[in-house]
């Protein structure tokens, strides 16, 4: 630390020329930036701009292959995340780095647990104290000594933060902090950020939400394919341009929805409750038709999903496919009435990452390849099927018995399309089917799903990415806490009226 | 990482790129990354064969390779099965116990109804073996660690009870008998239980890579989590898993017991960590997903005749498990710097740098 | 299972969550209760102090590894050399007092080479990257083969009154190797629950990624774990051969499947994150107590070895039912 | 890369065991082709040799053959019934004239003297015998008389000790190890005959550890034994240090007595704190096996101590306080 920079113009933090490779990916492509100290600056992007990979640099878990950061005037160079911690740099991931063994207040204080000198015992009455002081500044009463795992998913994050708050740095990086909070929670998230602005410590903020960025950042970069497109003031912007930025182009021209004819009901949910979340919901999803499941994260899309997938078993109501009662209780009962799935979890319950382009794609439907008498698998018929979903995905890969792990996520992504479509088509499950891909590949997704749809599949879309789920579907379900609150259809069609509806729980189109 | 090319498959593709799918498919299938994945073992295993002479004169007899094959085949064949379990990020540390109650109740087969009886009860005891460990696994839900390796008390017991009053023996009358065949006969100066390990790792090379189980297996061991989205059901190729490893001891323990004609509790001790050893050598990840059979064919045959040589050479016992325990360590530590240090897959991008993790998406 | 001591602190005066932590070691206090029972009734022997004194030694003897044992399996991994360190401290300890040195000075190199067979493992495990059940298991073979090599297959017959005294002294009439176990226990008790390590070792086994982003040093701490369970061996191998009088290549054969056993029948989950010292000590008395009850009532090993592998996989079972979430049934250890 | 390297270290591995081993025992034999006469070699199949016992064996066989300027081959059977056949074929197979075997597993010498009566090859049993295999010959000691000898010395000692109590403890080795079974049986029958009650008879598994927790139950059982016999030396002198740590003494209080006059038990014996064990003479049995090749490769008649069983008896000594000097060293 030297105490004689000017800490009101002289920048805490400097990027430059940061590059970060992973094989054959360039996640990172010569970002400047500049962090000034009592400052929050956003920073902006698509999924997959390169936002959580810059945050990783920082915190130390990602070395770059090319570019320097200096703290205050020195190279910063950490090369485990204890050196971050050590600089003063306290980070928010997007995945929770918990313990769910241990209790809230040895989360909070993982690493730096006041201690006895003389015997090495915890203070665990100093952590509590500790504790209840952080969570007092939050608002929030979460009880220090219950075990993380018992926590909710938004208890959960506020521990993340309280964590990250504890450690007292000077420059604190948070990653989607409000992913999982609810509104009330994000209104004292961004209370505590401003306060710890004007204590002059440095915030940089990542999220999806401009509105959250429009109401606490000083300034905003924005990242578009690992390289940066602009640092502006937000004094000096709107949320259009912002969006422009961010997307290279305008949105209208982005997502474009044919016109579908909308056939009869193939798939319809009764008062289905499922899982955590999940209550009473209802829906018919016709064939041809696209309906957008929105809400915030965590709001019961995952469960809805996963029901009519047969991977969650539903605590009560039913489901009717073609008019027939349809009770999948494994993935295996769903794929053999022909419903298609894609999770959004791509790089851990999407891809099999040590099986081929082919295997990877063949894997829902092994039961048909197999001829003969011994009824084995018949190379031709994989290979047919590869050729078939393949080019019809226009997947580039060099050839079927390319591992799928060397492909980039838009490749792996229509591979992964390729297998839900493979079982047939009728019922498509689709989650996030856009997430971290390029905007090309995005565009050709959603060319498919039109496609899809025009020759008669039924496909249930759930997307985080607002102008997606409006711009691919022609209804839009919203969910809130695990209810349907809202029910969008032409008009009603609005990114507001979908914010609305996820964020304050109001109705639209649903009765109460 | 949303670049939307694909990665150039290997060092020769980023020379002028192959142009035909041939070509390409060539280019991958036969890079220098992909090559020593499948047969480095056995290359080692070769070099150690053409080095031979120079260690033992004795080595390269018929009679000496002939013995050093029928010796191994037991472990051959229950390491081809346990390659099924390791693909799939699971094990069963309970083989040593089916082997010793697989052979003593096929020494009571064998004394109650002669060699049919004998080959009927070895594989029926071994499924069941199987059967108890795949029902614990699926139906209590028990993590296989610890499922096997109770059992393997449990197995070793029984065999102990069963032979309260000594150990189950073949008498020497029967020397002419077609079980002994089993063991001790030259089909073309091949033993018979060489060619018994041979058919079985054939039968399991077809279950891996031409069933829609096999595929299911590997699958599920590359990634559980996505493999359930896939309408994998673990519980059904786990409990496949367990009865295919009981019925390869079944198998094996016809081809041990045969030569060797007694068995108590105490037979083979220790056997489930040198069959799990031989797979890890032959380079199969314990973390599923990946490996050979070829691999742990090879390291069977390779741990065989490192051990000959040892034994020719009239190397101290002592001795022989320090440098079997240094060759197992050495393997595994190859293994784990290179994924430690190297995104998998490509041998160009394995030397120059660190390994990163992909980035989330 | 975990007897973290916070939530004791707090939640001590909730009689609910007294009740239900009592519940939680029933599995274990269940059968004992029971066998012991049994035993009462079947011998006229088993309540007497001389027997009831044997288990406790015994069950104290594999409890000091079984406690280090326990930090380990918390912190998510295994060491499977443990028997290897047995016999080669024991063998290296007699070796020296054979040689003339005092048998103090043997001890600790003793101690020290079960630390460096530790050490080994910890470098192998976190250095090299190898898996640690491969990894010990490759010790495991190797210090056993050093062993043999070490005492040419000759015993190192010792009468030593110093090495004597570690297994059959007692202090205020107290048998020493309970006075080792009782201080092995209440140190491993407050390292568990009340230090910076303890909380790290639990913090890798819970989620070891986000151990690393805390910044916790996890591969110091890591070693740290496989040199205590090294000393642990070699303090075990010192009660060993202070029993037997000898050093010798054929002791430990075995002895890693004790230590693993005590620690998962007293309910330490294999995967990790949560760490029960009580429960690995009731989980040493009650198979000490089932093979001495086997014992006094003349039955062969068999049913000894029968009886503690159905009882792991009970153990195991009931754990297993009692998490119950379909998810974890993933879970492989 | 990964294979390259474990090429190298394969190789280097392989140098280390290699040079650790030059001084091997082994002598390299030669090939049966073109073998002058006179030009023996001898194969020999010891049970295991990190036990002393057996390494006195292969000393006192080797020398043995050295001694007739006949060569030597060695192979460890590393207590493995699998390393015992293979190896032991191995040997037939690389041309010996004669096979001595010391078998983990006698069960298992099946097909061993099978291939051998094919090849025909003498094949001469050290020490564990049966199967009820044609060998040529088996050198055994009197395990029968060993158990009969300790049976009646400890008779004569708790007598001695003025105990009242009939009671003992026999512990057994693995209940694999049938001939040494039958020094528990010999044992169990003669002090039974004497009128004295085995109270507790446990398998020790031939484990020093084992033995002790078992002797430091049975003694919780039974307070007031007067005498125990184990099978061995390793569970004798730990049964000792059992009584010893349980506060008795394990020659006036217990009377101890093992079996093989390991050194740890001639040590005991002369620090008073092992009462007797039953000496065999592996080196001996090891020469009186030579001895019978000899006259079989010579084509002469074997000279057995029983005909009918083929056995050659090596005589088992008492070995007490009184001429333990004799064994020492």
């Amino acid at each position: 630390m030297s105490p004689s920079v000017d800490t009101a113009q002289a920048p805490v933090l400097e990027v430059s020329g940061l590059t970060v490779e992973f094989p054959g990916v360039r996640a990172l492509d010569g970002v400047d930036l500049d962090i000034r100290a009592g400052e929050v600056h956003a920073l902006v992007g698509e999924n997959g701009a390169g936002k959580s990979t810059l945050l990783k640099v920082l915190g130390g878990v990602y070395t770059p292959s090319a570019g320097t950061v200096r703290l205050r005037g020195e190279v910063y160079a950490p090369r485990r995340p204890s050196d971050a911690h050590a600089h003063g740099i306290a980070v928010i991931y997007q995945e929770f780095t918990l313990f769910p063994d241990l209790t809230v207040a040895e989360n909070v204080y993982a690493g730096r647990e006041p201690h006895s000198r003389w015997s090495r015992g915890i203070r665990y009455g100093q952590m509590r104290a500790g504790c209840r002081e952080l969570f007092g500044i939050l608002g929030v009463n979460i009880d220090p000594d219950a075990r993380v795992a018992d926590l909710s998913v938004s208890e959960q994050q506020l521990v993340e933060i309280a964590k990250a708050l504890g450690a007292d740095g000077q420059v604190i990086v948070m990653d989607e902090p409000t992913a999982a909070l609810s509104k009330e929670e994000v209104e004292r998230l961004l209370d505590v950020v401003r306060r710890l602005r004007d204590e002059g410590r440095s915030v940089v903020y990542v999220s999806h939400r401009l509105e959250e960025v429009f109401a606490v950042a000083d300034r905003a970069t924005i990242l578009r394919d690992g390289r940066l497109v602009r640092t502006l003031a937000i004094a000096a912007t709107d949320e259009d341009k912002l969006v422009r930025l961010m997307v290279g182009r305008d949105i209208d021209s982005v997502f474009h929805r044919e016109a579908v004819a909308e056939g009869r009901v193939v798939l319809r949910l009764d008062s289905v409750s499922a899982g955590r979340h999940l209550r009473d919901v209802s829906l018919d999803v016709r064939a041809g038709e696209v309906v957008g499941i929105g809400g915030v994260a965590g709001a019961g899309q995952a469960e809805l999903t996963q029901a009519v997938f047969g991977a969650l078993p539903l605590r009560a109501g039913h489901m009717e496919l073609d008019g027939q009662r349809f009770a999948p209780s494994t993935p295996a009962d769903a794929l053999a009435a022909g419903v298609g799935f894609l999770h959004e979890d791509r790089k851990h319950a999407g891809i099999l990452p040590d099986l081929s382009v082919r295997q990877n794609l063949t894997v829902t439907v092994l039961d048909r390849l197999r001829h003969g008498f011994a009824r084995l698998l018949s190379r031709q018929a994989e290979e047919r099927t590869y050729t078939e979903y393949g080019s019809r995905l226009r997947v580039r890969a060099t050839g079927p018995e390319q591992l799928i792990s060397e492909l980039s996520g838009g490749n792996q992504q229509k591979v992964l399309l390729a297998r839900a479509l493979a079982p047939g088509g009728r019922v498509l499950v689709l989650n996030e089917p856009t997430r971290g891909v390029d905007i090309g590949a995005k565009a050709e997704i959603h060319a498919l799903i039109n496609e899809l749809t025009a020759a008669g599949a039924a496909v249930i879309m759930v997307s985080s990415d607002l102008p997606e789920l409006l711009g691919t579907s022609d209804r839009v379900v919203v969910l809130s806490r695990g209810r349907v609150v809202g029910v969008l259809e032409g008009q009603d069609r609005t990114e507001e009226n979908v914010v609305v509806c996820a964020t304050t729980g109001r109705r639209i189109g649903v009765a109460a | 990482m949303t670049s939307d090319t694909a990665l150039p498959p290997a060092p020769g593709a980023q020379a002028p790129a192959p142009t035909t799918e041939t070509q390409r498919r060539w280019a991958r299938q036969h890079s220098i990354g992909t090559l020593w994945e499948t047969w480095g073992i056995t290359a080692v295993l070769v070099v150690l064969l053409a080095a031979s002479p120079l260690l033992s004169s004795d080595f390269l007899t018929v009679a000496n390779l002939q013995s050093v094959l029928r010796e191994s085949a037991y472990l051959g064949i229950v390491a081809a099965a346990m390659t099924l379990a390791v693909m799939n990020g699971t094990f069963d540390l309970s083989v040593g116990g089916q082997l010793a109650l697989v052979s003593v109740t096929t020494l009571m087969g064998y004394a109650a109804g002669g060699t049919g009886l004998a080959a009927l009860v070895a594989v029926l005891t071994g499924m069941v073996c199987g059967a108890v460990n795949g029902a614990l696994v699926t139906a209590m839900r028990v993590p296989p660690f610890v499922a096997t390796l109770g059992m393997l008390f449990v197995f070793r017991g029984v065999a102990y009870v069963l032979t309260q009053d000594g150990p189950k023996t073949l008498p020497y009358s029967e020397i002419g008998s077609p079980f002994v065949k089993i063991g001790g006969l030259n089909i073309a100066g091949i033993p018979l239980p060489f060619l018994i390990m041979l058919a079985c790792y054939g039968a399991v090379w077809v279950l891996l890579r031409r069933t829609a189980t096999g595929r299911r297996i590997v699958a599920f061991g590359s990634s559980p989590e996505a493999a359930r989205f896939c309408g994998i059901s673990v519980h059904r190729i786990r409990m496949l898993i367990f009865v295919v490893i009981g019925v390869s001891v079944g198998i094996a323990a016809l081809t041990y017991i045969s030569r060797v004609w007694t068995a108590d509790g105490s037979a083979q001790d220790g056997f489930e960590l040198r069959v799990i050893a031989a797979v890890v050598l032959g380079g199969t990840s314990l973390k599923g997903g990946k490996g050979t059979l070829i691999g742990t064919f090879s390291a069977v045959l390779l741990v065989g005749v490192l051990n000959d040589l040892l034994v020719s050479r009239g190397v101290d016992a002592s001795y022989q498990r320090v440098v079997l325990g240094c060759v197992l360590i050495t393997a595994l530590a190859i293994d784990g710097l290179r994924t430690r240090f190297a995104a998998p897959g490509s041998f160009a991008r394995m030397l120059p740098r660190r390994r990163r993790e992909a980035p989330a998406p | 299972m975990t007897t973290a001591a916070p939530e004791r602190a707090v939640r001590a005066a909730d009689p609910r969550a007294r009740l239900s932590r009592a519940i939680e070691n029933a599995p274990l206090a269940v059968p004992l209760v029971l066998i012991a029972v049994v035993l009462t009734v079947a011998t006229d022997r088993f309540l007497s102090v001389d027997n009831l004194t044997n288990v406790v030694v015994a069950a104290g003897i594999v409890a000091i590894p079984g406690l280090a044992m326990t930090l380990c399996i918390a912190m998510g991994e295994f060491d499977l050399s443990v028997g290897s360190t047995v016999s080669l401290t024991g063998a290296v300890t007699c070796t020296w007092i054979v040689g003339g040195h005092p048998a103090g000075l043997a001890m600790v190199v003793g101690l020290l080479v079960g630390a460096a067979v530790g050490l080994l493992n910890g470098l192998v495990v976190t250095k090299l990257g190898v898996t640690p059940f491969i990894a010990t298991l490759a010790t495991l073979v190797i210090v056993r083969g050093v062993s043999l090599a070490y005492t040419g297959g000759r015993d190192a017959i010792v009468s030593s009154s110093t090495l004597k005294f570690l297994a059959a002294g007692r202090v205020f009439g107290v048998p020493m190797p309970v006075v080792l176990t009782a201080v092995t226990a209440l140190a491993a008790w407050w390292v568990v629950n009340r230090t910076r390590f303890g909380r790290w070792v639990c913090a890798i086994g819970s989620n070891r990624e986000a151990a690393r982003m805390s910044g916790l040093p996890v591969d110091r701490i890591r070693t740290t774990v496989y040199v205590i369970v090294g000393v642990a061996g070699g303090i075990w191998g010192l009660l060993i051969s202070s029993q037997l009088q000898k050093g010798s290549g054929q002791l430990g054969l075995g002895f890693e499947l004790d230590a693993i056993t005590i620690v998962v029948i007293g309910g330490t989950s294999l995967l990790g994150g949560r760490a029960s010292v009580v429960g690995t000590l009731l989980g040493a008395v009650l198979i000490e107590t089932i093979r001495n009850g086997l014992n006094l009532l003349n039955t062969p090993p068999a049913y000894q070895r029968i009886s503690i592998g159905l009882l792991l996989v009970v153990a195991l079972t009931i754990q297993a039912l009692r998490r119950n979430a379909p998810a974890e049934a993933l879970d492989d250890v | 890369m990964r294979t390259t390297l474990s090429t190298l270290a394969l190789a280097g591995v392989l140098a280390l065991g290699l040079s650790a081993c030059s001084d091997s025992t082994t002598a390299e034999g030669g090939k049966p082709s073109g073998k002058a006469s006179g030009d023996v070699t001898v194969g020999f199949s010891v049970y295991d040799m990190q036990y002393e016992f057996f390494q006195k064996m292969e000393k006192g066989t080797r020398e043995a053959v050295e001694a007739k300027g006949w060569k030597f081959k060695l192979h460890d059977e590393k207590s493995d019934e699998n390393e015992m056949v293979t190896g032991a074929q191995a040997l037939l197979d690389q041309g010996v004239d004669v096979l001595i075997i010391s078998p983990f597993k006698p069960d298992a010498l099946g097909p061993i003297v099978a291939k051998a009566k094919q090849k025909k090859i003498p094949v001469i049993i050290d020490d564990i015998g049966g199967g009820g295999t044609p060998y040529d010959a088996i050198v055994i000691s009197d395990n029968a008389d060993g158990g009969k000898q300790a049976a009646d010395y400890m008779a004569q000692q708790v007598a001695a000790n003025g105990a009242k109590s009939k009671k003992v403890v026999s512990i057994t080795c693995e209940p694999s190890a049938v001939y040494a079974a039958r020094r528990n049986q010999a044992f169990d029958q003669q002090i039974k005959d004497k009128g004295f009650q085995v109270v507790t008879e446990l398998s020790g598994n031939s484990k020093a550890e084992e033995a002790y927790k078992i002797m430091k139950d049975a003694l919780a059982k039974d307070p007031d034994v007067a005498g125990v016999f184990a099978c061995n030396d390793p569970m004798g002198v730990a049964a000792a240090n059992a009584i010893k740590d349980a506060g008795k003494d394990p020659v006036k209080g217990i009377v101890t007595v093992g079996f093989n006059a390991d050194p740890e038990a001639i040590t005991a014996i002369g620090k008073g704190g092992l009462s007797a064990t039953i000496a065999q003479d592996p080196a001996g049995m090891g020469a009186k096996t030579v001895e019978l090749a000899a006259q079989a490769i010579n084509g002469g008649k074997l000279t057995y101590d029983d005909e009918s069983n083929r056995e050659v008896f090596q005589k088992v000594t008492l070995v007490t306080k009184d001429n333990v000097a004799q064994f020492a060293g």
